[in-house]
């Protein structure tokens, strides 16, 4: 069973992925890979089998992905039913034409995506290394003052300060919308008592440790939706150790 | 730890820190003793003055900061002027966008309306010019409030913040709505 | 100006600029030659290297900066007063990978390619500064193309975008290329 993973990033908007598969090609990749397959030649069949028991076995939470995986459980089964049935021999008057193999277009996109993950890989080294390098963040410069900066914004026009606005407001009408929908009556106000009353206890708790204890999707969610709010609210942080990635929740007291 | 490895890693320090760092941080990040992080400070400013450096450390609301000699302010101000083609990224656009149709307004009421954090778009307008710090807010925890300068108006080429051409902001107020209720 | 006075202005110019500084600005400045900057630039660095210091002279996205040393990096973690980078996730460095790489490029020839939309990792990325809008493919509908921004470079602590790894066949501006062509 994959373990959802739950990450926030530097903006503090909240991603909901699939522990160690960024998308369905990584998840074909790794089953390859498992299974030492050459990729130039998949059993398709086995493969596909695999997939969808992978997919039976998901519990989305995040519908998105979901939707790219099935499209991706679609495109096997059509590879699936083009090589069960009997190649036609395609014989016209300009010598028999060789009918592709079907899988040839997805072995193209694995071959792609295999390069993005090495580049990916190698751009992730290059982070953490870089990561070790501080710089003077901004700061104020007594002495540095009295210039007030001639040309602060590069070549950005009032028009474009207005159209910025406007933007916004229309990006917050679909999320106005959304607004107070999700899982209201399973009372994430009780969840949120909870994280609260766990934190009396212990200054400090692993994520896990607050959801490991969770058996429904429903309330893993809630519970989630618990500890964003409480975010928001700035009762609560978290923090995400570099080395582990393990989540650490704590009361906002504690960060200073 | 030697001397010279001391003296380093408090370099590196007081050069990383937005705020001036106090003997005590020091002492306590390194774990060694107040009494020999003044010394190697003393040892450090000291060398930096006998070298002719361009930047010195000053000792500022209780803590110490790098800073630029005063007598190459005038190389400093040229910076400024330089044009750096850098544009303001969208992200700060929008932040700049909601500080000038909303101001006073708080970081957290920034976030609520763009739904994400706005630390490092503030911290570049902030450091433009574009935006400074009007006071505090009364209430929990008294949050700074920000505004957009003189130098906003300048740059926009506008005489008021009056002469903001008006956009129909009952979404924003609603948000913000929505938000204040919630705390 | 003497040797010793001019390495002090560049000094002071590069550590008071929140940019990397190019050779050409602090030309501008100093009204020096830009070979002199080199060589001003070269004995500065060399001084900080020697001397066993907390901070270095870094080229950074084309322009020079000050960093402090990587083996002090433990210590830094501990400063409060430094904003703790959030590493990205795969997702956001699976899709800055193939904009690197292919730029500029649309949101949907992103999403070919990992076969997932992208739309979370795009918002991450601009907000983020990585990335940009930098213009309008042709074609219906005049989708957007996305490349990296000098930020890029300096986050990931390249110097300019042909200090990227040579992955297989996979190399910059390869698609530009056959796009030419296609087009």
């Amino acid at each position: 069973m994959p373990k959802i993973k739950t990450e926030i990033n530097e903006q503090g908007t909240y991603q909901v992925t699939l522990e160690v598969f960024s998308g369905p090609l990584d998840l074909l990749l790794h089953l390859i890979k498992r299974a030492e397959i050459d990729i130039y030649n998949i059993p398709i069949v086995e493969i596909t089998d695999q997939f969808l028991a992978y997919l039976h076995n998901m519990e989305f939470l995040d519908l998105q992905v979901a939707a790219d995986f099935l499209l991706m459980a679609a495109t096997l089964m059509q590879i699936k039913a083009r090589m069960l049935l009997p190649r036609p021999v395609v014989e016209t008057e300009e010598e028999t034409m060789e009918e592709e193999d079907p899988r040839m277009e997805l072995v193209e996109r694995l071959l792609e995506y295999k390069r993005v993950k090495e580049v990916a890989a190698q751009l992730q080294d290059r982070e953490r290394q870089s990561s070790q390098f501080f710089t003077r963040t901004g700061g104020s410069f007594p002495d540095l003052e009295v210039a007030a900066a001639a040309e602060p914004v590069g070549q950005v026009t009032l028009w474009d300060l207005i159209q910025a606005f406007s933007a916004l407001l229309e990006s917050l009408v679909p999320r106005l919308e959304l607004e107070g929908m999700p899982e209201e009556q399973y009372s994430i106000q009780d969840k949120m008592e909870e994280i609260i009353q766990h934190l009396a206890r212990a200054p400090r708790v692993m994520f896990s440790a607050l959801f490991g204890g969770l058996t429904s999707k429903k309330a893993v969610v809630t519970s989630f939706l618990a500890l964003l709010e409480l975010i928001r609210m700035r009762k609560i942080y978290v923090e995400q150790d570099r080395t582990f990635g393990e989540i650490v929740i704590a009361r906002w007291e504690e960060k200073t | 730890m030697n001397w010279r490895e001391a003296k380093a890693v408090l370099e590196a320090l007081i050069f990383a820190s937005s705020e001036p760092v106090t003997v005590k941080e020091m002492s306590m990040i390194t774990v060694l003793n107040e009494e020999t992080i003044a010394s190697l400070l003393a040892d450090l400013a000291q060398e930096y003055n006998d070298q002719q450096r361009g930047i010195q450390i000053k000792e500022i609301a209780g803590g110490y900061q790098f800073v630029t000699k005063p007598e190459l302010a005038v190389y400093l101000e040229k910076l400024k002027k330089v044009p750096r083609q850098v544009p303001l990224s969208q992200a700060a656009l929008e932040t700049l966008a909601i500080i000038a149709y909303k101001q006073p307004i708080t970081r957290a009421e920034i976030e609520t309306i763009r739904g994400v954090r706005v630390d490092s778009s503030l911290s570049t307008l902030l450091e433009r010019g574009l935006i400074e710090e009007t006071g505090r807010k009364e209430g929990p925890g008294r949050p700074i409030l920000y505004g957009t300068t003189k130098g906003f108006l300048k740059y926009f080429g506008l005489n008021s913040l009056d002469e903001l051409p008006i956009v129909d902001d009952w979404i924003i107020n609603q948000q913000i709505q929505i938000d204040l209720t919630a705390d």
